[in-house]
């Protein structure tokens, strides 16, 4: 964050629910009052639902992994066709040289057997997309964090376990109590409050 | 690479120089170990810059050069001559014309030499018994001057002594011999017709006026000369020109794989094993000369009748075949004799009896008395005399124009057991005080009813001169370590007359003594080398020498021709006396052995032992039952179901009294009732190699049976031993792989077999383009008619590519790594293997156009070359052995282990610079001689000023090509139609094998050809 | 559940068997799930791992052996150039590939059965495909060189790899199967970490847990990107897993060796891979669900479901076999139909026979709903089965080669003693890894069965909302 | 030891990972993938440097023979003393003999000759070491190239400008396929064949010209140079 003047902290305000279906419901509600991005649910299992709740947009992920799978699959037959069925007289010396394609007759086969070409092709456009998919998940979800503010709620811990938790963030120091009190009308549990770094 | 090694032993020329320490290798100085060993006797000998002396020096360069042939790669030094011989240039191949003897007649060799090492061997072209061709003997010397396990040392009583020790002894000795002329002084020497043999022999005579030269082989020939004797009433040589013959019938004479002109008997018999005269250009392009006389009219195609007891190398090229035991031959011969020669069946009734009515006997006279002057009997030297004589009495009858004799030119025609049985009574006399062996170690080689070893213990001063320490060292006072035919000055006589030269190639590695400084030392002059003996007793011989300008222009010329200005052998035309042949056979009756008979035969590997200690004829298979690294023996198919006897099975033979223990081979094609066994293993000599392999067959022949004839039983012993077989499966499946036609089939032109494995190839992808500048496409064609699978392309590959040998375990695991084989197929008649037919087929890469190993190299480690080579890049290869399992030829070799570590010492010095010597983990194969096609081209290519010019047909000749006698092999491009090899591929019996795979093989096989007799049929 | 039951009136026995037994909570599936990576491992986890790591070392000293030596300590000779080396390398690849099966297709058929099963079988394929990659290294005679010259790294010899090799092509499927697998496997993996994170109490594991959790909150929003790059993993693993056996199958089918030479090889490679693995799954998964106490969530019905597999996987094994027969017959050269009546008839008929006897028979007892449920039925069976997959590729590898086009060349093959070493050495290897795994990661995928139960649970009330 | 019996919400003392560790994690994965990739182009470079190829290092021989000397201050030729390079695949090196036959007369007593006397009287050969060192499985052919208008100094650069031999061009097969794929701008005339000063001063036509006469054409086989 580049502030010139220092911005008021944000808050995380937690809470926890017993039941799956309190916690969605709770969400709506919140929502009805007016948060949107500032919302989260967690919990220990993929939750039905939770992302309608959210109203959360498309993902990412698909689009990244489609160019991943083209440009391995592009690399792949390229780097096969060059190496083995092109020569470019330019390339010469210590450096170039190297990269230059050498055609040799194999076994009388045609130097540029397209068919020969097409297993490493595919293999390429899956290894990538695969990486794509991964690294991807994880930019996007801005992992590798192993600080986060709700580690800081020692009771979040359940959050992976058995419980579903909500955090909403605020800067407003006046909302976050009356937030709090949302909260525990909803029927949250473990309500509690972490103010966020300046610096996260 | 001549590294300094701890581990090596070191060689010192002599005891005296051991103990003064005169120049040993000074390791302060850092002189590799190889260089120490070849290094002079000292600064003075090298002064004076003659052949001689810079061979000794030549080790120097080896530091330098050898490196090429290995893939180690060590902080690399340099060591040039201090003064640079006349003719000697590091990187450029040397050739030297040289000789070598065998039985005692000499075939020419045109020595290979690269920095003063002989690598390989060839025939010299100038020399008629060789023309160029070379068998398997010829070419393992190259193996065999490096043999690590050769005699190093003078040995007294089995100390060590030296030469000058030795000649001192022999001064004092002749001293002695003086009074009473030497007549106590006896050579034991193996047969020889070296002139230069000769005159020391009269040189020793005048000193010694009484001491007496004998004769000693356990291959004698000496029936020949008896079966003149007894048809002529004189002994004579015998000589056969088989591009006269047109009905052959070999009486257990196996002329094309033994005798002294094998090779020529190779190349003219195989200039009519096939149908028409173009064909045999092969042959021609050897050297052979085609001015013979050829018979006008008739069928050029000759016809072959073998009978014999085990299959020989000739039985294989027969058209026809009889099984017959050794001892049945004589009847075989008397049933002919009553046939052809008139009024003869009376003399030989009763030898005849047994084959009186033979339908076989009957066509086979009638088609010799057919063809008159162009057949011919022939017969081995295993048959007794009796069946030399009828033989000769037949071809008299005919006429035969095959057939010519001439005077002996061996020194001794009587070289049989009986000389070892006088030399046991004269020992047993105490008439001979000095007996000097030089024949090969006859204390093994005496049949088992000669005492010879104990007889050797009643002199009192016994002399072996032999190249190793083996059996007979071990009862002599003195061992004399010999100089191989490679390192020694000499000559030869081959059979036709023709005197050669023998001239060293490189100094005696393990300071042996040659032949000429031994006879020498006996002859009072014991202290002039060889070569000067040579050129004094030339000097006095040679008589064109004055039309030459003197002795030494002449000798100079000598020595680059190899060769004596050929006299024409002397031919004698000799006075049939068939009352003498009656006379004596008149009495003879036939008793059959009842139960099983003995054959030994001579091996095709190590002949009678001799070469027992040579690796790679060890390990070189057999030609009929592919076993290597040893004997084995051989039974016919129906003898083993009968006595339930199963190959690999080891049985006790016993033989009056005498028994030994060997594995069987169940060999199709085997005569009933009989066991073949060859002779010359289980030597107990010091040689590492030879000692322990296979079993001793000297051991149960007698002076009275000494190849048959005597009763052998057999008996289980539960024991097998796992053969080393290159082969296992003898039978073609009915697969159209090696074909045969008849001649008949070919001249009209019906070869359906070979029709259904030609033709048109299509193929999905465009073909790849000739971007050979010169345009050359390298093929190979095989014309499997003209192979005798006599073996000696496997040593010429295995010579000029650095091929390793793995060992009999190795072996049995299918790893042996011969480039080239030859496979021997049997073919049933009417369904069983009792007749089998053989046919053999040399199979080594073929250079697919459409290669399958190629594509499956992950790393382009083997690719196609311009020129349509199917190159192999040992150094790029990982070892995935893809490519081998593609290779519907299975002519790929993989290197399991590190076979270069069984190199040791003076092994490595074989090793031809011009090919990589593959490492441990890499495939390797043929390349059509890949080395030489380049060295052609390097020659043509820098001529002119660098100009250049396009390489000639026939000017790159391959190993294989170069060795084969018969010329079966032909190489070239065929770009040039008038090629040979284009000319062979367009013969209508050419063909590709496996043809329907497409992998366009370049080597084309041409399909063998029979030509049976129809009366047979 | 059993209260659900009361309403139905489908009869006991058609009725489909639950997939997570008797009354669960979340709270109760985190501690029977998460129990054995807690507990103390006990003695016969050590002395199954004594065992295992014994044959691991026997295979470190066999490498090491061959490293020094060369290829020639093995078996392999002419014309038999490959053995074992290849044969166990397409043996274990394709075990692997019943565990990407099982997580990536099940998953997009929607089959809930595989949830309880994937981690375990993505765990064995990771272990069996590091067993295969070994030999197609070590069985080069140089593979310090292969090591690198298989690559298209640019280098000073300006020479590249053939890429027309199928050799090539094994490199790039393997190394990519084998990543492939292990982000997949580590993807799913990330939840169950989070949770092993807060429900463990030593701090020293919630900080190793912690680190390789990356920080996982379970957000909606990491879940949402996290369903679909599980998603498309699994959508590529799909193409994946058919490719690799398919290229596998392509360095015999696309060779001339009668008995390689088969266009039906990718189809029945492919199907024998499914075959193996899962019985290899099974047999694996039978003991484990005993020690571990995992019987309520690896119940029978799963078993019962990978029975079938293996029977219907059978079948096809067997179909690609007649196939092949027939077109060598049909084809009518003398080299095809040799070599069929090799296999039948010749020196290594033993090994053709026991195969069919174990592929092709054998899993027909899984026609029975009481073989499927006789857990040593059915774990012979599966043992057989692996048995039989090993001989398929001894018959294609071995038998065609030691017989093909020239007779003269024809030979025997003898597996040497360091043969045998490797084969139990990587099996050491692969039990080394799998019991390693058991102890440290959840052998059941948490967070998945959690999904499974709140689902079943809502289709229950439902259920019961519908009454 | 299990799941704590007791609620897992029990309180530890702190958060499990500080603030800055989110810093530590991202700065670690930088570091790794810049390591790589610098990992990589190191490889990549120290395989083409003289560290590798061992170019431009002086070799010391047995005696201390100078090439500025005797070839730039003399004239003296490349083939007077390398008499092979033009019929043999070595070029040959000078037998002592040869030394001695100049400095029989000339320098004879020169301290700098000692060895050369000493191999002459005790016929010990000098021991030179190898500059140039090919892999043994490589056979190049001095006759081959020289015949064909490849001068000495194009592969072994300016010796006349050498006191002690080094190896001038990395020496190593892209090196060699350079020349093969592209020949003439290393052409020149016989005449200049051993000239160490030679320039074209158009490379390109000048070799064209030479290759058309010498009917230059090589060659990128395998066999060329591996057999």
């Amino acid at each position: 964050m580049s502030a010139s003047k220092p911005k008021p902290p944000t808050h995380w305000i937690l809470g926890s629910f017993k039941r799956a279906d309190k916690c969605l419901a709770a969400i709506r509600a919140l929502r009805v009052s007016g948060e949107k991005e500032n919302l989260d649910i967690y919990s220990a299992y993929p939750l039905h639902g939770a992302e309608a709740a959210l109203g959360l947009k498309r993902s990412k992920v698909p689009l990244i992994v489609l160019c991943c799978a083209i440009f391995g699959a592009f690399n792949g037959y390229t780097v096969q066709t060059w190496a083995n069925a092109t020569s470019v007289s330019s390339l010469s010396g210590e450096w170039l040289g190297s990269l230059r394609g050498y055609i040799l007759d194999v076994g009388g086969r045609t130097a540029h057997a397209w068919p020969l070409n097409i297993p490493i092709t595919f293999e390429l456009g899956v290894l990538i997309s695969a990486f794509g998919a991964v690294l991807g998940m994880l930019i996007i979800n801005g992992l590798p964090r192993l600080h986060h503010p709700v580690f800081e709620v020692e009771a979040f811990r359940s959050a992976q376990i058995d419980r579903y938790w909500i955090s909403v963030t605020t800067k407003d120091d006046l909302k976050r109590e009356q937030l709090r009190e949302q909260l525990a009308q909803l029927g949250a549990e473990d309500i509690s409050t972490v103010e966020e770094g300046a610096d996260e | 690479m001549p590294q300094i090694d701890p581990t090596k032993p070191r060689f010192w020329r002599s005891v005296e120089d051991f103990t003064s320490g005169a120049d040993r290798p000074k390791a302060a100085h850092g002189y590799p170990e190889l260089v120490g060993r070849e290094f002079p006797v000292g600064a003075t000998e090298i002064d004076g810059a003659t052949r001689r002396d810079f061979l000794k020096l030549v080790g120097l360069t080896a530091a330098g050069t050898m490196a090429a042939g290995c893939m180690r790669n060590p902080p690399e030094r340099i060591l040039p001559y201090v003064r640079q011989p006349a003719d000697i240039r590091p990187g450029i191949p040397l050739h030297y014309a040289t000789s070598t003897s065998l039985g005692g007649y000499g075939i020419g060799l045109l020595v290979t030499s690269r920095e003063g090492r002989p690598i390989k061997v060839e025939g010299n072209p100038d020399h008629p018994a060789s023309f160029g061709a070379s068998g398997t003997f010829e070419q393992a010397l190259a193996y065999g001057v490096y043999d690590p396990q050769r005699g190093k040392h003078v040995k007294r009583k089995g100390e060590l002594s030296g030469w000058k020790s030795f000649k001192a002894d022999v001064i004092s000795r002749l001293e002695a011999a003086k009074a009473d002329n030497g007549k106590k002084i006896l050579f034991l020497d193996g047969p020889t017709a070296s002139p230069f043999d000769g005159w020391l022999r009269k040189q020793v005579g005048k000193t010694l006026p009484e001491a007496k030269f004998v004769t000693f082989t356990s291959v004698d020939r000496d029936a020949v000369f008896d079966g003149t004797e007894l048809a002529f009433g004189q002994r004579l040589e015998t000589r056969f020109d088989f591009d006269k013959a047109r009905v052959v019938l070999a009486l257990d004479d196996d002329f094309l794989e033994s005798g002294p002109d094998r090779l020529v008997h190779a190349r003219d018999f195989a200039r009519h094993r096939v149908p028409a005269p173009d064909g045999a250009e092969g042959a021609a392009s050897l050297g052979g000369d085609d001015a013979k006389t050829r018979p006008s009219a008739g069928e050029w195609m000759n016809r072959l009748y073998v009978a014999e007891c085990a299959y020989s190398v000739t039985g294989g090229q027969a058209d026809h075949r009889l099984r017959v035991r050794g001892s049945d031959i004589i009847c075989l011969a008397a049933a002919l004799y009553a046939r052809l020669v008139p009024d003869g069946a009376a003399d030989v009734a009763a030898l005849a009896a047994p084959y009186k009515d033979s339908k076989w006997v009957a066509a086979v006279a009638k088609d010799l008395s057919s063809r008159g002057a162009q057949a011919v009997v022939t017969v081995g030297t295993r048959q007794p005399a009796e069946v030399h004589a009828l033989a000769a009495a037949i071809n008299a009858t005919l006429k035969s124009e095959v057939v010519e004799y001439g005077r002996p030119l061996l020194l001794d025609t009587k070289s049989g057991s009986s000389t070892l049985k006088d030399i046991v009574a004269q020992a047993n006399a105490g008439q001979i005080d000095t007996l000097v062996i030089t024949a090969w170690n006859p204390v093994y080689a005496a049949p088992s009813d000669i005492a010879f070893a104990d007889a050797l213990t009643k002199i009192p001063n016994v002399v072996y001169y032999g190249q190793f320490e083996d059996e007979t060292s071990v009862h002599a006072h003195w061992f004399i370590p010999a100089a191989h035919d490679l390192e020694s000055w000499g000559d030869s006589t081959s059979i036709d007359g023709t005197v050669a030269i023998q001239q060293p190639l490189i100094a005696p590695l393990f300071d042996g003594v040659q032949r000429g400084e031994l006879f020498g030392a006996f002859a009072g002059m014991p202290d002039s080398t060889a070569h000067e003996l040579l050129r004094e007793a030339h000097s006095q011989t040679s008589a064109d020498m004055t039309a030459n300008g003197g002795f030494e222009p002449w000798w100079e010329r000598v020595l680059q021709k190899g060769v004596l200005s050929p006299t024409p052998p002397d031919t004698i035309t000799p006075t049939l006396q068939t009352a003498k042949i009656g006379e004596r056979l008149r009495p003879f009756k036939f008793e059959r052995i009842e139960g099983i008979e003995i054959n030994y035969v001579v091996d095709n590997k190590v002949h009678d032992g001799r070469y027992g200690d040579n690796a790679w004829l060890q390990e070189l298979p057999e030609p009929l039952t592919k076993v290597v690294w040893g004997n084995v023996g051989m039974i016919s198919p129906a003898m083993a179901e009968k006595n339930g006897l199963a190959a690999e099975e080891i049985v006790k033979l016993t033989v009056d009294g005498r028994t030994i223990e060997v594995p069987l081979f169940v060999l199709p094609g085997h005569a009933e009732d009989s066991i073949s066994l060859a002779i010359g293993y289980g030597r107990t000599g010091g040689e590492a190699i030879a000692r322990g392999v296979g079993s001793n067959a000297n051991a149960l022949r007698t002076t009275s049976a000494p190849w048959f004839g005597s009763r052998a039983t057999l008996a289980k012993t539960g024991k097998s031993d796992r053969l080393g077989i290159t082969q296992e499966h003898w039978a073609m499946e009915g697969r159209p792989i090696a074909l045969t036609a008849e001649l008949a089939d070919v001249k009209r032109k019906h070869l359906p077999m070979v029709e259904e494995q030609n033709g048109p190839q299509p193929s999905m992808m465009d073909e790849w383009p000739n971007t050979s500048p010169e345009g050359y496409r390298w093929a190979m064609a095989i014309d499997m008619a003209k192979c005798t699978g006599c073996n000696a392309c496997i040593l010429a590959c295995e010579s000029e590519n650095n091929i390793l040998i793995v060992g009999k375990d190795q072996v049995r695991r299918g790893r042996e790594m011969h480039w080239l084989r030859v496979d021997r197929y049997f073919e049933e008649v009417d369904g069983s293997l009792a007749d089998a037919k053989v046919v053999v087929q040399p199979m080594a890469c073929v250079q697919c156009e459409k290669a399958p190993c190629e594509y499956v190299c992950p790393v382009n480690a083997t690719v196609h070359s311009d020129e349509g080579l199917n190159d192999m890049v040992y150094n790029r290869c990982v070892g995935t052995r893809y490519c081998a399992n593609n290779c519907p030829y299975k002519v790929r070799r993989f290197n399991y282990l590190n076979w270069h570590n069984s190199l040791q010492g003076t092994y490595e010095m074989k090793m031809n610079p011009d090919v990589t010597v593959r490492a441990r983990g890499v495939m390797e194969k043929c390349t059509y001689c890949v080395q030489r096609i380049e060295q052609a081209r390097i020659a043509t290519r820098t001529e002119n000023h660098g100009v250049g010019r396009v390489i000639r047909d026939g000017e790159v000749v391959t190993a294989c090509q170069q060795s084969c006698a018969s010329g079966a092999i032909s190489f070239g491009s065929l770009h040039d139609p008038k090629s040979e090899v284009s000319k062979k591929h367009a013969d209508e019996r050419a063909y590709a094998v496996l043809w329907e795979l497409n992998t366009r093989p370049r080597t084309r096989h041409l399909a063998k050809v029979r030509n049976p007799n129809p009366e047979l049929a | 559940m059993s209260a659900a039951a009361a309403h139905t009136p489908v009869p006991e026995h058609l009725r489909e068997a639950p997939l997570i037994e008797g009354p669960q909570s979340d709270r109760t599936l985190t501690d029977s799930i998460l129990h054995p990576v807690w507990r103390d491992p006990g003695r016969g986890w050590w002395m199954a791992l004594a065992v295992t790591s014994t044959f691991l070392g026997i295979l470190v000293l066999c490498i090491a052996y061959l490293l020094l030596t060369g290829v020639g300590v093995w078996g392999n000779n002419s014309p038999v150039f490959w053995a074992f080396d290849i044969i166990n390398f397409v043996w274990w690849v394709g075990i692997g590939h019943a565990g990407t099966l099982i997580s990536a297709i099940l998953l997009l058929f929607q089959q809930g059965w595989r949830t309880s099963i994937n981690r375990f079988a993505e765990a064995m394929t990771l272990f069996a495909v590091i067993c295969a990659a070994i030999y197609p290294g070590l069985h080069t005679g140089r593979p310090w060189f292969a090591a690198y010259w298989l690559v298209p790294i640019p280098n000073t010899m300006d020479i590249w790899p053939n890429f027309k090799s199928p050799l090539v092509w094994d490199v790039f499927a393997i190394s990519t199967y084998f990543t492939v697998s292990l982000l997949f496997w580590y993807v799913g993996l990330i939840p169950d970490l989070a949770t092993l994170r807060d429900a463990s109490v030593s701090r020293t594991r919630r900080l190793v847990y912690g680190f390789f959790s990356l920080g996982w909150r379970g957000s909606a929003r990491h879940w949402y990107n996290w369903k679909w790059a599980y998603l498309l993993l699994a959508g590529i693993s799909t193409p994946l897993v058919l490719s690799v056996h398919t290229i596998v199958s392509f360095d015999f089918a696309t060779s001339i060796i009668p008995g390689w030479h088969t266009t039906i090889f990718p189809p029945y490679f492919v199907a024998g891979a499914v075959f193996s693995g899962f019985a290899m799954v099974l047999s694996l998964l039978i003991p484990a669900r005993h020690f571990m106490g995992l019987k309520h969530v690896l119940t029978m019905r799963h078993i019962d479901n990978m029975c079938k597999i293996i029977l219907v996987t059978g079948w096809m094994v067997t179909f690609g076999y007649i196939c092949e027969y027939f077109a060598d017959w049909y084809s009518g050269s003398i080299y095809e139909v040799g070599q069929i009546l090799v296999r039948m008839l010749g020196p290594y008929a033993w090994s053709f026979w026991l195969l069919v006897f174990c592929n092709c028979i054998v899993a027909n007892l899984f026609w029975f709903r009481s073989m499927r449920r006789n857990l040593w039925v059915v774990w012979i069976v599966a043992a057989l089965v692996n048995v039989g997959m090993w001989l398929e590729r001894f018959v294609i590898i071995v038998v065609s080669l030691h017989r093909d086009f020239m007779p003269a060349s024809w030979g025997m093959y003898y597996p040497t003693i360091i043969d045998i070493g490797m084969i139990t050495g990587t099996m050491g290897l692969f039990g080394t890894a799998f019991l390693v795994f058991l102890k440290f990661v959840p052998a059941v995928a948490l967070a998945e069965v959690k999904e499974l139960r709140y689902e079943t649970e809502l289709q229950l009330q439902h259920a019961e909302e519908a009454h | 030891m299990g799941l704590n019996p007791r609620s897992p919400m029990a309180t530890t003392s702190h958060v499990l990972f500080p603030r800055w560790s989110n810093h530590l994690v991202r700065a670690a994965l930088g570091a790794v993938g810049i390591g790589a990739g610098m990992l990589l182009i190191f490889a990549f470079a120290y395989f083409r440097s003289p560290l590798f190829t061992r170019q431009n290092e002086p070799i010391n021989q047995p005696v201390e023979f100078d090439h500025r000397h005797h070839v730039r201050d003399h004239g003296i030729d490349c083939r007077f003393c390398h008499t092979t390079v033009e019929k043999g695949e070595s070029a040959g090196y000078p037998p002592t003999e040869v030394c001695g036959s100049c400095h029989g007369q000339v320098w004879n007593k020169s301290p700098y000759l000692a060895t050369i006397r000493a191999s002459l009287f005790t016929n010990k050969p000098l021991e030179w070491l190898r500059v140039n060192d090919l892999r043994d499985y490589v056979y190049f052919n001095h006759s081959a190239h020289v015949n064909k208008g490849v001068g000495c100094a194009t592969c072994h650069g300016r010796v006349d400008e050498m006191a002690a031999v080094f190896k001038h061009p990395p020496m190593n097969m892209g090196w060699c396929l350079d020349c093969h794929r592209n020949p003439n701008h290393n052409l020149r005339p016989r005449e200049f064949i051993t000239s160490m000063t030679w320039k074209a001063e158009d490379p390109e036509a000048i070799g064209a010209a030479v290759a058309k006469q010498n009917n230059v054409h090589t060659r990128t086989s395998c066999s060329t140079c591996h057999r």
